[in-house]
């Protein structure tokens, strides 16, 4: 049973690693944000399948981390963004 | 390979590519981001250096990782503070370390 | 089949860091490099370094990623992003910074045998510590100092920031870190999750005595929760001149360096414990110092003040 | 030397790391209104315990160790002061005293008990700045060292931009880029270091250290991080904005003092860590970028139209003789390094010039307080107004020329004698060109400030003790050379047991 | 009983993984910001939570089992208002 887990965790592995693709390409930093979310999900994923599998039930607290913080960089990304008078131009 | 092998030259090529970012980039604030890129890849040199001097028990030697996360805080740290002082000195009206001292301030999109 | 998989995690490392540098917007290399911190900290657990993961998903994910966001959204407005130069320089710095990333893949591939680790040195003396987790062993006993100097450089790092106000304002509130367009969703989110957040951060350092955690990943977590609410708009971040504040700040070094100098006639000499009373001391000390951590890692994200204090 | 156990009075050395740190807090936990007091009986404290440790270390002739915690290297960590440490703390003490007199003038809280910026920053990170020196000269353990290093930066990056003017500002966050940089590049080394020998205690390493690739990789990445935090040219671009903007107290420790941990780390990877005999041309290229930075700085000390700049070069150019020591020492295989004239000198050379810059950023500052400025040019009247300065900044000068009587003179002479009797003609010429540019720069200035007053120019009052505390910065750095012309014992005392 | 356990799990885990799938697919393929942002969150409330739902049962204790629970439900509340969040600021104009 390990070794389904454990290879289910390689699979959530490439699946969100494949939204990396999404990081690089954009075009929004909205999309680039969803990229972080998505590989922030798998992570919590991968850390929950190993933990159980490997039964180091301490890696729990990993994704119970990851899961808190989940919001955090999308809340920070909407700070002061872009409400405020002077809208800036990045590109 | 190990595992353990296997990160640390991913930890070398994440010096390297950080090495690369401090050097060439002319705003403080890439500068920060590519200092902290050097610093998670010197972290790993010590993750390494733990993993493989698992012994006793411990599946990694407890002191360099203890140091890793005395090494995270302070860089942590030294971010904020960089971040502060590039922002105070972006109210003073100068942006760049060595470039031109200032641009105007309303950039159209 | 596991090394493809480490492979694969390689390669998305990489990925994430040749974003952070070449991106052209400053705002995409931050979010690469929470990726990155993200990624690190899946590595970390790979490393079987759980309290190193933890900390680096506090710190990569959280406040770090706060800090940076933070500064591009003050930034974006008006300093113009910078490029790099020409592609003779890129290819002389590639030059240089390959040069040094090979010669360390050298020494990786040529490790020392056996590999030197002083894992057994920390497992004969852990009874005397009386906890079970060797990483809090190792930075609140072994290598007390170093943590203890650790909590003084944050200390010092937020006098840093503070000294940044202009003299008009010393003593204020710093910059409000209320989100411009205030919604209805963050709202929410900053009364439900702060709760919870707080009995997670309490945990992980109540846990550090025995199992991976401990006072500076429990800190970071209660400083983000903290940072949400401010963020929200649901409270008001304090004046730097308060001296309530101060104490909450200076509270962690300072029982640790009292604990440290009461060792001198307590037990063998400075940052020694009592045998029998290791184990509450060190976690009174990880209380106060998770305390005082959350509010410097809070106060060092808002900076310096930037409101005239109030009469 | 193996810290194998604490010897009696051990307890000095933690006290010395501990008090600066203890003053620090309360003062941010308690308010500006006692800082000054908190500082000045820190100051007081910290110098009896200084000389404490230097008296002990005197009469038994070995090195003061103390195991933190009781817990024995490599597992715990060590600190030890041997003889060079000894004399470390005191110069630090010493000199801070003297800035801490220096600058009541500039930093005292106001009369009516509100906090200002200036005063709390300032002592605040004065106490700061002291605790992490002293855990640099007494630490044996690589990593405390890096934490001894980023309390450093922390503490002296944000006296740079005390005066929050955008320069400042620029130059504040050049500087901790560099330092950050110099960190980072040091961390990396340890993290090498930790992964062949399993251990960050000094003392251990010393007999493990093998003359292999990957240990050389980890020094070198080490002292090149040093070497951008001590300013050795071609890494010094950040040193002479950030000095010479400081407020003038800060600047005199950060010139004395701060830039000469980074170098005595690299003493210590050198002749401590490094396999011996250490590598001959990488001495000889840390001696050749050390010429450079004399040459170099020393000819842009002499363009400076501002005084606090020209004092500022003139650091990058002095602090290059320091790294003339390495293929000095070297040469000479009969006697232990600590026993040659070019060790000895090296060492008399850091301190003297500590003493003497010091004096002569001090002066520099009641200079600029008493006419408002501080354009070499228009300097004439000077001597009139703060006579005791001027006089204090010419006594400064000679050592930084190498003229007898002065600490500089003994310095730079047995540096000579070493570089002759290793036949290292090129340094010794460096040596004697570096003595004339320096005269050069010096005369300028004494000669300026000596000159009349221009019609009409105003001076301001200066406190009759900030002039003394400068002249007895001076004037220690002349009795520097009253010192006889040989290789000290006591900067050979805890390494005995060495090879 | 065991047997079926182990069946239970696979299929729970199984299609959380296909939910991954579809998610990472949608988020890669979809057109516009917003239908993405849809697909990520199918990943996020079906793909984490049947994995969890699957491990539930070999959870070596409560308190561990408690903790899954907890991860799920963070992940729904993080997941829910930060894409809300960004959808806000996709609207806004995304800092474009």
């Amino acid at each position: 049973m390990a070794e389904f887990l454990f290879a289910a965790a390689a699979i959530v592995l490439v699946l969100t690693g494949l939204a990396l693709v999404r990081m690089l390409w954009g075009p929004s930093p909205a999309d680039r944000m969803m990229a972080a979310q998505l590989l922030g999900t798998g992570g919590g994923a991968i850390a929950i399948l190993v933990a159980i599998a490997s039964g180091m039930t301490a890696v729990l607290d990993i994704a119970l981390t990851l899961a808190l913080l989940a919001a955090f960089a999308a809340v920070a990304l909407t700070l002061g963004e872009p409400g405020s008078k002077r809208r800036g131009g990045g590109e | 390979m190990t595992p353990a092998t296997l990160y640390g030259l991913c930890a070398a090529a994440l010096v390297a590519i950080g090495l690369f970012g401090l050097i060439l980039h002319p705003t403080p604030l890439r500068k920060v981001i590519s200092f902290n890129l050097i610093g998670s890849g010197t972290f790993l040199f010590f993750g390494i250096a733990a993993r493989r001097g698992a012994a006793a028990g411990f599946l990694g030697d407890p002191v360099p990782q203890a140091m890793v996360i005395t090494g995270i805080v302070v860089a942590f740290a030294a971010t904020a503070l960089a971040v502060a002082l590039l922002l105070r000195m972006l109210e003073a009206g100068a942006p760049t370390v060595d470039g031109p001292p200032e641009q105007p301030d309303d950039l159209s999109p | 089949m596991s090394l493809v998989v480490d492979l694969f995690m390689v390669l998305l490392i990489l990925t994430s860091a040749v974003w952070t540098v070449l991106a052209r917007d400053r705002r995409d290399a931050v979010i690469a490099f929470i990726v990155l911190g993200l990624q690190l900290s899946l590595v970390w657990m790979r490393l079987m370094a759980v309290d190193v993961a933890l900390t680096e998903a506090a710190v990569g994910g959280g406040a770090t990623g706060l800090v940076l966001l933070r500064a591009c959204a003050r930034l974006q407005p008006v300093e113009a992003e910078g490029r790099l130069p020409g592609l003779r320089a890129q290819i002389a710095a590639g030059l240089l910074c390959a040069g040094v990333g090979v010669a360390l893949a050298a020494v990786i591939l040529a490790p020392a045998a056996p590999a030197p680790s002083l894992a057994p040195a920390v497992a004969a003396h852990m009874d005397e510590v009386g906890l079970k987790n060797p990483v809090t062993v190792v930075l609140l006993a072994y290598r007390a100092l170093d943590t203890l100097l650790e909590k003084v450089v944050l200390v010092l790092g937020l006098i840093g920031v503070w000294a940044l106000a202009p003299d008009l304002f010393w003593g204020g509130r710093p910059a409000s870190l209320r989100a411009a367009s205030p919604s209805g969703t963050l709202t929410f989110l900053a009364r439900v999750l702060p709760p919870v957040g707080v009995l997670i951060g309490v945990y992980l350092v109540w846990n550090g005595a025995d199992h991976p955690g401990g006072t500076f990943q429990g800190g970071t977590v209660l400083a983000a929760m903290w940072l949400l609410v401010m963020m929200a708009g649901l409270g008001e971040l304090p004046e730097t001149r308060a001296l309530r504040l101060r104490r909450l700040v200076a509270v962690g070094p300072a029982l640790f360096i009292a604990v440290g100098l009461a060792g001198f006639w307590m037990a063998d000499g400075f940052l020694s414990y009592p045998p029998e009373y290791a184990k509450p001391i060190i976690v009174a000390v990880e209380v106060a110092l998770a305390l005082s951590i959350a509010v410097i890692l809070g106060l060092m994200v808002a900076g310096p003040a930037a409101k005239e204090p109030e009469r | 030397m193996m810290a194998d156990a604490t010897t009696p009075g051990g307890g000095l050395l933690v006290l010395a790391l501990m008090l600066p740190a203890v003053g620090m807090l309360a003062i941010f936990a308690l308010g500006l209104r006692h800082a000054e007091r908190i500082a000045h009986a820190t100051l007081l404290a910290g110098l009896a315990v200084a000389l404490a440790v230097a008296v002990k270390v005197g009469q038994s002739g070995q090195a003061m160790t103390y195991l933190i915690g009781g817990w024995r290297p490599p597992l715990g960590i060590a600190l030890q002061a041997d003889g060079l440490s000894a004399v470390l703390m005191v110069m630090t003490a010493v000199i801070l005293c003297a800035v801490g007199v220096f600058a009541r003038g500039s930093f005292s809280s106001p009369r009516d008990g509100a906090e200002t910026r200036r005063p709390f920053v300032f002592w605040s990170l004065f106490l700061g700045l002291w605790s992490a020196l002293n855990c640099a000269w007494l630490a044996r353990d690589l990593f405390s060292l890096f934490v001894a290093l980023e309390l450093l930066t922390f503490s002296a990056v944000p006296l740079v931009c005390l005066d929050g003017s955008r320069e400042t500002l620029r130059a504040a966050l050049r500087y901790l880029l560099f330092a950050l940089a110099g960190s980072v590049l040091y961390l990396m080394g340890t993290g090498l270091i930790y992964g062949a020998y399993g251990t960050m205690d000094i003392a251990t390493l010393h007999h493990l250290t093998r003359a292999d690739w990957a240990t050389s990789l980890a020094l070198g990445l080490m002292i090149v991080g040093l070497m951008a935090k001590a300013a050795l040219f071609p890494l010094h671009l950040w040193l002479p904005p950030a000095h010479a903007g400081a407020p003038a107290a800060a600047s005199a420790v950060l010139s004395a003092l701060v830039v000469k941990a980074p170098f005595v780390l690299i003493l210590r990877l050198w002749f401590e860590v490094a396999p011996q005999p250490a590598s001959t041309p990488a001495g000889a290229m840390l001696a050749g970028l050390g010429a450079a930075s004399i040459l170099f700085c020393s000819v842009m000390a002499l363009r400076q139209a501002r005084l606090k700049l020209m004092i500022a070069y003139s650091t990058v150019a002095q602090v290059g003789y320091l790294f003339l020591v390495f293929p000095l020492v070297m040469g000479s295989a009969a006697v232990t390094p600590w026993e040659s004239v070019g060790w000895t000198g090296g060492v008399l050379q850091l301190v003297s010039h500590a003493f003497a810059k010091a004096a002569m950023f001090l002066a520099a500052g009641l200079i600029a307080e008493a006419l408002g400025h501080d354009r070499i040019a228009d300097l004439g009247g000077a001597a009139k107004a703060v006579p005791v300065t001027v006089a204090a900044f010419a006594l400064a000068g000679l050592s930084l020329m190498g003229l007898p009587p002065a600490g500089g003179f003994i310095a730079k002479l047995m540096l000579l004698t070493a570089a002759v009797e290793t036949a290292n003609w090129w340094i010794a010429a460096t040596i004697l060109a570096g003595g004339i540019l320096a005269a050069t720069y010096v005369f300028r200035v004494v000669g300026s400030a000596l000159a009349e007053a221009p019609e009409g120019a105003g001076t301001t009052a200066i406190a009759r003790s900030r002039e003394l505390a400068v002249l007895a910065l001076a004037l220690i750095a002349v009795a520097l050379g009253f010192l006889p012309l040989q290789p000290f014992d006591y900067l050979a005392i805890g390494r005995g047991g060495m090879p | 009983m065991s047997l079926l356990l182990d069946l239970f799990t696979i299929v729970a885990v199984s299609s959380g993984l296909f939910f991954f799938l579809a998610g990472t697919v949608g988020f890669l393929r979809f057109p516009d910001t917003l239908t993405r942002l849809h697909a990520l969150t199918k990943a996020d409330n079906l793909g984490l939570g049947l994995i969890v739902l699957g491990l539930l049962p070999r959870c070596p204790d409560l308190v561990s089992a408690l903790k899954l629970v907890a991860i799920w439900a963070l992940v729904q509340l993080g997941g829910a208002t930060a894409s809300q969040l960004i959808a806000e600021f996709a609207r806004r104009g995304g800092g474009r």
